[in-house]
């Protein structure tokens, strides 16, 4: 009570604010737009659909099946299925989604749909700086704008990549085999082209 | 200069108004305002009156009205602690339904 | 009567009545402050230069806040929906009729219209000290024996009694 | 040549007013004094906002505002700009009234604010001949109109019908009284010695240099202890940390200016800076010498120059003390006030009265050393009896 403590913290912060100009140590601020930190390969912002080959469209690995719009606890994606069938990358005929959109200014960044994602077809991406000017339409994107082909994934998430892609192989050098083994009898239809994983 | 029947006026006029609120309203408080008005157009009368006098280096207006804004601040004080203590004791600041002695 | 005067007349009458006949107890003790802010304002036109800022001083920084504070103590702040006016208001209006047009007719018919002001009016600080530590030492005693008296008062009335529970 | 800078202020107003006709004189004479003062102490605000910014950011090792500066350029100027760009966001924002708030009351809280602590600027002399009105009782006016911005605190927390406002307006209530009585007791010591409420005349009670030190009468046993207690009761009372409960933003959001937004935010925030350089200018007065100089062969700079500098400093000393001292708890402020404050201030009223009487020379110097030292050493360890102070272990928390 006699006020020495006082005396003290002053002394300290005398210290701080002269040490902020004597030393560049001390300021941790990220001076933004100039200077970026370096994302750690775990970052996560707002989901993407993953696409093989060139072709958003052709090679789009989701097949519509809803399981992210259920689970998906803010509610922010929306999928209406295609009628007609599109064949997928190791050839078979599945749905695909004739409207995918989702509303990033509802996203809460939860992952779970890309946990429930039995396709590999949803993932997170680490870009970050999506303001735009109109909040209702700027921030709803629609299937076109969510989709990145599979060497943006391998960029920002290479560890994940590379486990996702030895499943997908191993998944399509099965499904090859079993129709060589059911074509083996009878000449085999020509294969609908899917591309190549990892075009 | 005004002359010093206008200040009385002035001051009449602002005791029948604190008078009329401290005989009328139903409320403790509003009545307590009503009699600061009173004293506050009393104390308007000695100004008046010391300005217009004959000796004002006499200064009996002045200490008149110095020791009544004491006397005022001290009578509001324990006024209102009354009414606090009353509204503790009947929930009500109204002095019309005051009117029992038996707690 | 000049135009300062008048203005300054008019608005404290105004807030006077406003601070007796507003239904908000809230907006009636601010109306009050406008009122004793007014004769402030008329005490300085009145070259009486000290009682003026005492008179903010009490009446808007300590009376104000206190009557302030026991509005919402009591509750006050809501606007009640009974009658405003007491049961027996009548004769309270016939009491103040009869009492201004006393002093009213006492005004008018007196000599203080012929009064003319002193010339030059120094009531200086210094002044004022000298005069409560001389001639007015013992009034001045006495306020401060009957403040601290007051204070202890308003103290022990508004504590709440521990003993009864 | 260094007078005529001293007064160059003085006399640009006698020359303008030489060209107006002679009626006008006295009415042009004063909206001149009132419009340099605003215009003066409203640069003065605008500058402390980004120094006071940039102040707090050193010291907690952040750069502060370093972007804004001139506009559609790349020059930033170390964010000089910044008061300017929150300005201009106060002033086209939009004006949100409660629908609940009682609209007229809510209207002129932050009028009746403004209007008392301009008010106060008008007994301040920040300059030879530099005073808008010598008056007789100053220090009662200044006291005066600073006790009523207490109600419109209170108007401004009242009128908003929101719990945290009416909660920071009635902490800001018991704070302002509170604190009120050791701001006036300290200045009744100056009073004391001068024999006098006029500034002016306080002023020049402490124009002589005795030696290497001014006549000043902070350089007193009981003026130190007085200038003490005026200013930590004058950060009481301008609401400024470690006082700044009444808008503690951790507990009620920003207290009674909670439902204020845009321009009438604004003049809170300007009532309140405001406010802190009009106490300070005061104490400047009463303990610092006002505008003279501290050396004698320093009186070539003018006379308002040195006013300000002594403002900015404590200002700064302010700044400094808001980025080390945390809050105080209710209990612990009203503790402060009541108990070593009120205490300190009576006491050093009889330093002041001993010292007035003694004659000059080392046995007052002593008497008055010991009667400052002695009441702080025995309150400072009285309140702490009984007390435990030890750091504190927590239960359930580590």
């Amino acid at each position: 009570m006699l006020g020495e403590g006082i005396i003290k913290g002053m002394a300290e912060t005398a210290r701080n604010f002269l040490g902020s100009y004597v030393s560049d140590e001390r300021l941790t601020t990220v001076q933004y737009p100039e200077e970026r930190i370096p994302q750690i390969e775990n970052a996560r912002q707002f989901p993407f659909l993953l696409y093989d080959g060139d072709d958003w469209h052709a090679g789009m690995r989701c097949v519509a099946c809803q399981i992210c719009e259920k689970e998906c606890p803010p509610k922010c994606i929306y999928i209406e299925k295609s009628k007609d069938k599109k064949p997928d990358y190791t050839g078979k005929a599945q749905f695909y989604p004739a409207k995918f959109d989702i509303d990033i200014s509802v996203c809460m960044s939860c992952q779970i749909c890309v946990e429930v994602c039995p396709f590999d077809a949803i993932k997170m991406d680490t870009e970050y700086e999506l303001s735009t000017t109109d909040r209702f339409g700027g921030l709803l994107i629609n299937k076109q704008k969510l989709s990145r082909s599979n060497s943006h994934f391998r960029q920002i998430h290479p560890t994940d990549a590379a486990e996702v892609d030895m499943r997908l192989a191993a998944e399509k050098a099965k499904a090859e085999a079993k129709a060589k083994a059911a074509a083996a009898p009878k000449p085999a239809p020509p294969a609908p082209v899917a591309a190549p994983i990892g075009a | 200069m005004t002359p010093l029947s206008a200040y009385l006026i002035l001051s009449a006029m602002i005791f029948a108004i604190g008078l009329a609120g401290a005989l009328t309203r139903r409320n403790a408080i509003i009545v307590l305002i009503g009699i600061e008005l009173m004293l506050n157009a009393a104390n308007l009368n000695f100004i008046a009156f010391w300005r217009f006098s004959e000796h004002p280096e006499a200064l009996t207006g002045i200490m008149f009205v110095i020791f009544s804004i004491g006397i005022a601040a001290a009578e509001a004080a324990v006024g209102l602690a009354l009414i606090i203590a009353i509204y503790r004791h009947y929930k009500t600041t109204n002095v019309d339904e005051v009117n029992s002695l038996r707690g | 009567m000049t135009l300062p005067f008048i203005i300054l007349a008019v608005l404290t009458i105004a807030a006077a009545v406003a601070a007796m006949s507003l239904r908000n107890l809230i907006h009636c003790a601010l109306a009050m402050v406008g009122a004793f802010g007014g004769l402030a304002a008329l005490y300085l036109q009145l070259d009486a230069q000290f009682v003026g800022f005492t008179q903010i001083l009490v009446y808007i920084g300590a009376v104000a806040i206190l009557i302030v504070f026991a509005i919402l103590l009591t509750r006050g702040g809501q606007v009640p929906e009974k009658a405003l006016f007491s049961s027996s208001w009548i004769w309270g209006v016939l009491v103040t009729v009869a009492v201004f047009g006393t002093l009213a007719w006492t005004i008018k018919n007196s000599f203080a219209s012929q009064r003319v002001p002193a010339e030059r009016v120094e009531a200086t600080v210094k002044e004022i000290g000298d005069a409560l530590m001389t001639k007015f030492v013992l009034p001045l005693e006495v306020i401060g024996l009957l403040l601290t008296a007051a204070l202890i008062g308003a103290v022990i009335i508004a504590m709440r009694d521990e003993v009864k529970k | 040549m260094s007078d005529t800078f001293d007064q160059i202020f003085v006399s640009l107003k006698h020359w303008l007013l030489g060209y107006l006709p002679v009626w006008s004189q006295p009415v042009i004479s004063c909206l001149l004094s009132i419009a340099v003062i605003i215009v003066a102490f409203a640069t003065l605000f605008a500058i402390t906002t980004w120094l006071e910014r940039k102040g707090l950011a050193r010291i907690q090792n952040r750069y502060g505002p370093n972007r804004a500066g001139i506009p559609l350029t790349n020059i930033s100027l170390f964010g000089l700009g910044q008061p300017a760009a929150d300005g201009i966001k106060a002033l086209t924002k939009e004006d949100i009234v409660p629908f609940a708030a009682d609209k007229l009351v809510h209207f002129f809280a932050p009028v009746v604010l403004v209007i008392p602590v301009l008010l106060s600027y008008a007994v301040l002399p920040i300059g030879r001949n530099m005073v808008a009105v010598d008056m007789d009782a100053g220090l009662l006016f200044f006291f005066a109109v600073g006790a009523a911005t207490e109600l419109s605190v209170f108007m401004a927390g009242w009128s908003s019908r929101n719990k945290y406002a009416l909660l920071g307006a009635m902490r800001a209530i018991a704070q302002m009284v509170s604190y009120e009585i050791p701001l006036i007791l300290s200045s009744v010591s100056v009073i004391m010695m001068v024999g006098s409420l006029s500034t002016v005349k306080i002023v020049e009670a402490q124009s002589t240099y005795h030696g290497l030190l001014p006549d000043w009468f902070v350089f007193t046993p009981w003026g130190f202890a007085g200038f003490i207690l005026f200013m930590i009761s004058a950060l009481a009372e301008s609401n400024r940390s470690p006082f700044d409960l009444p808008e503690g933003e951790s507990e009620i959001v920003a207290g009674y200016f909670i439902e204020y937004s845009g321009f009438k935010f604004a003049l809170f925030f300007l009532a309140e800076y405001l406010g802190m350089f009009a106490i300070s200018g005061l104490g400047i007065t009463l303990f610092l010498g006002g505008w003279h100089a501290p050396f004698a062969w320093l009186t070539w700079i003018p006379s308002w120059a040195w006013f300000f500098i002594k403002l900015v400093t404590l200002v700064l000393i302010l700044i400094w003390i808001r980025g080390t001292v945390p809050r105080l708890r209710m209990d612990q402020l009203m503790n402060f006030a009541w108990k070593f404050m009120l205490p300190m201030a009576l006491l050093n009223l009889v330093g002041v009265a001993i010292w007035h009487f003694m004659t000059p020379g080392l046995p007052r110097w002593l008497v008055g050393f010991a009667l400052v030292v002695g009441p702080y050493l025995l309150l400072g360890r009285g309140l702490m009896a009984g007390k435990n102070l030890a750091k504190r272990t927590y239960r359930f928390a580590e």
